[in-house]
């Protein structure tokens, strides 16, 4: 199985790589974009299991590894 | 000879640059700020080291759309002399003046230490003074200098003596103990097809003078002086 | 004043506890205003007289440092402080504790403090060239201790490499005493024309106020009060959503902007809003004129919506300086700006008034009398108790301690030992050469800097023994200072100031002013003898968990000059058939040791005793012998005594070389080994310099002896008739090269 | 509207972060986890507009800037 983890920096805290990118958007042109944010994503290859062990499972490692919690958060999705 | 040493936001290693050319060789030198459009008549371009738009997103990912990079890009491809120096190194190759990226050194450490570079190619105007073979040491300071290019393009480049610098041993053997980064075919530096345009990880100069104890990058700037 | 907010909260003594003033403070407050303060104004007080920002339980105590000396350009009071280095130029240096935050998220906590104190450099007219940190970590059993470790490594590395200073040095040491309380304290060193040094000041009414950098968020709001005046509890994790994250690349537009900005006339003042942001920086630099300042928050750039005034004057929202310029250059500030891509915005005026007035949305929101607040910070004379404690730890019965049986293996334990291996896997992460200065680097005992455009070089150090300062407070500060000078003798050069930064455990308890007292004292007596004034430091208190306080840590950074900077000297053999020197005296001197600590466990006994005198004439005597070109290698004995320096001096980088030495047998094997007697300093040199030295060392007091040879690929230490130690240096070198990153993995 | 730009690194690719993920990892007791790829998202603000204008928009964005096509593929999905 395939679960996607996606790590984004919390609200309120500074997000000095979007920034630098929208402004870097706003020089090419793109004036439209008004906000990007950056984050990262982990894609875990995991063998077939029940979705609540795997749910508790992910959950625990991006507690402990995967993502800071003091200023990321973190969602993940489960797929095929 | 006048040497232009372009000037990004974030760029860092600027004033090393100029130290070394001004300083040390004595030539005529001057900043090219990034938004400007020409070059103020140099007869050889440097991008410096250091962290242009802090490297966020990707190394050199933004740079390359300085208006600056038109007038250098115009300059290479009329056979002018262009040396990008890590950072610099890192920009040429986003801007598609040489073949290939740069990525996260294997151990995702940042690197500040001496290496071994083996010189493979004397055929540009920066390694023209340097025998074929010989050894260089020089310092490396970098955290995305994981030269990578596909196999089609890394045999061209081999095929075509377009790797410059190597990683190598004290005495120029090949070995992966000795490439710091983990670039493919330990390469250090690469050229372009004209041989004109130079990309290298390692700093020339930051070993330039007898009181940092190494000399050994001044040939690269004697050579296309011509010294 | 209009009315407050109607969403602001409305002040009462408890609120006012709530933020960190006392009862009676709080009455003070009342009294200056001749009324209740509205909420943003109690932020402002909270803020300012916080013991970050005000020094109040410290500032009795610091009056006691020797400040002043022909060199001082600018002493402690300013962002920095400076001194004059000859050719018309200054060295600004400073140094800073970034302790809670770091353990609360490394490597934004680590960054963050190398960009303050990067701005509290620029801010004074210099280009940073170089940084130090110094750092204390937990037990290395303890879980999170390698979790932090790699944060705050990776953090400053982050940021200083980034922004390009190279980082050239520092003192890392493990004990379960900061299992709760790391310290991170960082260093930065820059460069100025000694004639354009920028301060802190608001003078001429009339004058524009400009906000610069980085847009304000609601970063660390309540950062500086609270941290600084409650100690940390260990569920305090969940208690800071707002912890500051840093943007190197801005911080270095804003660092090239400012000095861009500073080669124009436009200045009276400047500086960065670092802890305690708008407020401090606003209050401070009209305190300091004797001026008031108008602020319109209106015009604040800020990077979230809806933000309070409140949250606006305590935003401590990273990389952003406040710039008072003269009327009528508003626009060419504005353009350096822009070329920068920056923010500059005239956020206020310079009055005459003596009040600081803050309007938002058209209204008062704090209307404060300057003087009083920022002068008049409550001063305390906390109670000071010497700690029970000492007496028993003082007592070491070497008696019932067994000699070492294998001092090979003992040798080979603490080269391998997490506080004296090899520091080269921190080291290696810093970029230690970017601005091409560079002459020593890190790995040696100080490190060494040329100066473009001056035949000079500076060496930089930083240095405390923390288990020496608990032990015993005031010779423990004495030590820090003799050894942090005599690494730097060790490079050639000749110590001419320092900053220090004091980390320490809770004010409010006795034993922990006593310490501080203590160390005060004994850093004061140790610079008054040797003659290094202090220009600036920094306080960090409450550095203590559940009670449980860090040891003493006084952090020396010191700065000398290497007249020659051809003639810098490092702690390596170079040359074969070399002669190994001893200046100094044997010693054995057990207490307090590395060694007891690892070997028994114990940390008890009398620490080393200091004769300044001594020092003197062992450092003089060094420096002389290094600048008249007879030496190879210079490396004092400190951490692991003879024993651990003569094998540092065998692992030269590139070209490992042995020893041969010959020590006379003392009482103690272990003693003669690995006790850590001060004032010692191994050369070595050629034999035909041997009577030059001689000469030296009789004209500086220093003894001296002659102790064995370099050579070899092994070495070995001879006491006596045995050969104690005979291992070849690459086994040797194994597990000290390997303890770091093989623990960090 | 939101578009969420996923880059991840081309099959092929060295992907060091990904390796030293799955290594820590393993480290922490997690030996189930066979692989893990290691990316970037950048979520973009932009006003309404067209479906087919935004993707060609973004498409561009892609291609000049957010992704280098020499180590890396990128896909973008358009939230509300
Ligand atoms: N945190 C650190 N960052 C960079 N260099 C460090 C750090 N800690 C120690 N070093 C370097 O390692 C060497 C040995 O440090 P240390 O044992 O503290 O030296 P000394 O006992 O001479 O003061 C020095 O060159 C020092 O600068
Ligand atoms: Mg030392």
């Amino acid at each position: 199985m395939k679960v996607r983890v996606t790590v984004m920096v919390k609200k309120g805290v500074l997000d000095p790589q979007g920034k630098t990118i929208l402004a870097s958007l706003h020089l090419l042109g793109y004036k439209e974009v008004t906000d990007v944010k950056a984050g990262k994503i982990l894609e875990l290859s995991l063998p077939k299991m029940g979705k609540a062990q795997l749910e508790k499972k992910v959950k625990e490692m991006c507690d402990r590894l995967l993502a800071n919690t003091v200023i990321e958060d973190y969602e993940f999705e489960v797929g095929e | 000879m006048k040497f232009g040493i372009v000037v990004f936001p974030g760029s860092n290693c600027e004033h090393d640059c100029y130290h070394v050319v001004k300083h040390v060789l004595r030539q005529d030198v001057s900043f090219l700020w990034h938004k400007e459009k020409t070059l103020a008549r140099s007869d050889c371009v440097i991008l410096p080291g250091g962290f242009a738009h802090g490297d966020y997103l990707r190394c050199g990912a933004m740079a390359k759309f300085s208006p600056i990079m038109e007038s250098v890009t115009r300059f290479a491809s009329e056979g002018g002399p262009v040396v990008g120096i890590c950072n610099g190194f890192q920009i040429l190759a986003e801007a598609g003046l040489l073949p290939g990226a740069l990525i996260r050194n294997r151990t995702l450490h940042y690197l500040c230490q001496d290496v071994y570079l083996r010189t493979d190619s004397n055929a540009s105007p920066f390694t023209r003074k340097i025998p074929h073979g010989k050894v260089l040491k020089m310092p490396i300071g970098h955290g995305e200098g994981c030269y990578y290019a596909d196999a089609k393009t890394l045999s061209r480049l081999e095929v075509e003596g377009r790797i410059a610098f190597r990683y190598c041993d004290p005495k120029g053997n090949l070995d992966e103990e000795w490439n710091p980064n983990g670039s493919l075919k330990s390469i250090a530096g690469v050229l372009n097809e004209r041989g004109n345009v130079l990309g290298l990880m390692p700093h020339p100069d930051r070993c330039a003078e007898a009181i940092l104890g190494n000399e050994d990058g001044r040939v690269l700037f004697e050579s296309v002086i011509g010294l | 004043m209009s009315e407050p907010l109607t969403q602001e909260p409305s002040v009462d003594l408890e609120l006012a506890q709530a933020h960190g003033l006392t009862p009676e403070e709080f009455e003070k407050v009342r009294t200056i205003l001749g009324r209740t303060p509205s909420f943003t104004e109690l932020g402002i007080f909270s803020l300012m007289w916080s013991e970050h920002c005000s020094y109040k339980s410290s500032r009795i105590h610091l009056k006691r440092f020797p400040t002043t000396g022909p060199q001082v350009l600018q002493g402690p009071g300013e962002n920095a402080g400076a001194i004059d280095i000859g050719g018309g130029l200054a060295a600004v240096f400073k140094m800073e504790s970034h302790n809670h935050p770091s353990y609360v998220e490394p490597y934004q906590g680590a960054a963050t403090g190398v960009g303050g104190i990067l701005r509290d450099i620029f801010t004074m007219g210099a280009r940073p060239i170089a940084s130090m940190n110094s750092l204390r970590f937990g037990s290395p059993d303890h879980p999170r201790t390698k979790y932090l470790v790699g944060g705050v490594v990776a953090g400053i590395a982050g940021y200083g490499n980034c922004i390009g200073i190279p980082t050239l040095g520092g003192e890392v040491m493990f004990h379960p005493g900061y299992d709760g309380n790391i310290l991170v304290n960082v260093m930065n060193l820059g460069i100025a024309h000694a004639g354009r040094i920028f301060k802190g000041q608001a003078r001429g009414p009339g004058n524009t106020v400009f906000y610069v950098g980085s847009r304000t968020g609601r970063d660390g709001i309540h950062g500086a009060s609270l941290l600084a005046s409650a100690s940390f509890e260990a569920d305090s994790e969940s208690k800071r959503p707002t912890v500051q994250v840093g943007d190197p690349f801005a911080e270095k537009l804003l660092l090239e902007a400012c000095l861009e900005l500073m080669k124009t006339d436009t200045i009276i003042g400047i500086q960065d809003m670092g802890a305690a942001g708008l407020t401090s920086s606003s209050v401070e630099m009209a305190g300091r004129s004797g001026t008031g300042i108008d602020l319109d928050l209106d015009r604040v750039p800020v990077r979230e919506e809806r933000m309070t005034p409140y949250e606006m004057m305590l935003s401590e929202s990273q990389e952003r300086m406040l710039v008072v310029v003269r009327r009528g250059t508003e626009e060419k500030v504005r353009e350096i700006f822009r070329k920068w891509d920056l923010e500059g915005v005239a956020v206020g005026e310079v009055t005459s008034t003596g009040h600081l007035h803050v309007q938002f949305k058209g209204k008062r929101v704090a209307d404060i009398p300057v003087k009083p607040i920022a002068e008049g910070a409550p001063i305390l004379k906390r109670p000071v108790e010497r700690p029970a404690r000492e007496e028993k730890d003082s007592r070491l019965d070497l008696a019932r301690i067994k000699d070492v049986a294998t001092p090979g293996k003992a040798l080979k334990g603490l080269l391998g030992s997490l506080n004296l291996c090899s520091r080269e896997w921190i080291y290696r992460q810093y970029d230690h050469m970017v601005r091409s200065n560079t002459i020593v680097r890190p790995g040696s005992d100080a490190a060494v800097i040329r100066i473009k455009g001056s035949p000079h070089a500076l060496a930089l150090t930083t240095d405390c023994n923390s288990r020496y300062c608990y032990l015993d407070p005031r010779a423990g500060a004495r030590i820090a200072v003799a050894e942090a000078s005599r690494n730097l003798a060790c490079s050639g050069a000749v110590a001419q100031s320092l900053t220090d930064c004091l980390n320490f455990g809770n004010p409010e308890r006795p034993e922990v002013m006593w310490q501080f007292s203590e160390c005060v004292d004994g850093i004061a007596e140790a610079c008054q003898s040797l003659e290094i004034p202090i220009i600036s430091g920094n306080v960090s208190f409450y550095n203590e968990t559940e009670g449980r306080g860090i040891f003493p840590t006084p952090t020396i950074g010191m700065v000398g000059i290497i007249e020659d900077a051809r003639s810098a000297m490092h702690s390596y053999f170079a040359r074969e058939g070399d002669l190994i020197v001893l200046v100094g005296t044997l010693g054995e001197e057990l207490g307090g040791s590395e060694y007891l600590s690892q070997a028994h466990q114990l940390e008890a006994g009398a620490i080393p005793h200091l004769d300044l005198a001594r020092e003197e004439a062992v450092q003089y005597a060094c420096i002389d012998a290094i600048t008249e070109g007879l030496v190879s290698s210079a490396h004092d004995c400190s951490e692991g005594g003879i024993a651990v320096a003569l094998a540092e001096c065998c692992f030269h980088p590139e070209a490992m070389l042995g020893a041969e030495v010959k020590l006379p047998a003392g009482k103690r094997l272990d003693a003669l080994l690995f006790g850590e007697s001060q004032s010692r300093i191994l050369l070595s040199l050629q034999k035909a310099n041997l009577p030059k030295l001689e000469k030296i060392c009789q004209e500086r007091d220093a003894p001296f002896s002659v102790v064995g040879a370099v050579g070899g690929n092994r070495l070995k230490i001879s006491v006596g008739q045995d050969a104690e130690i005979n291992a070849t240096v690459a086994e040797l070198r194994r597990p000290w090269s390997e303890a770091f990153p093989t623990w960090m993995v």
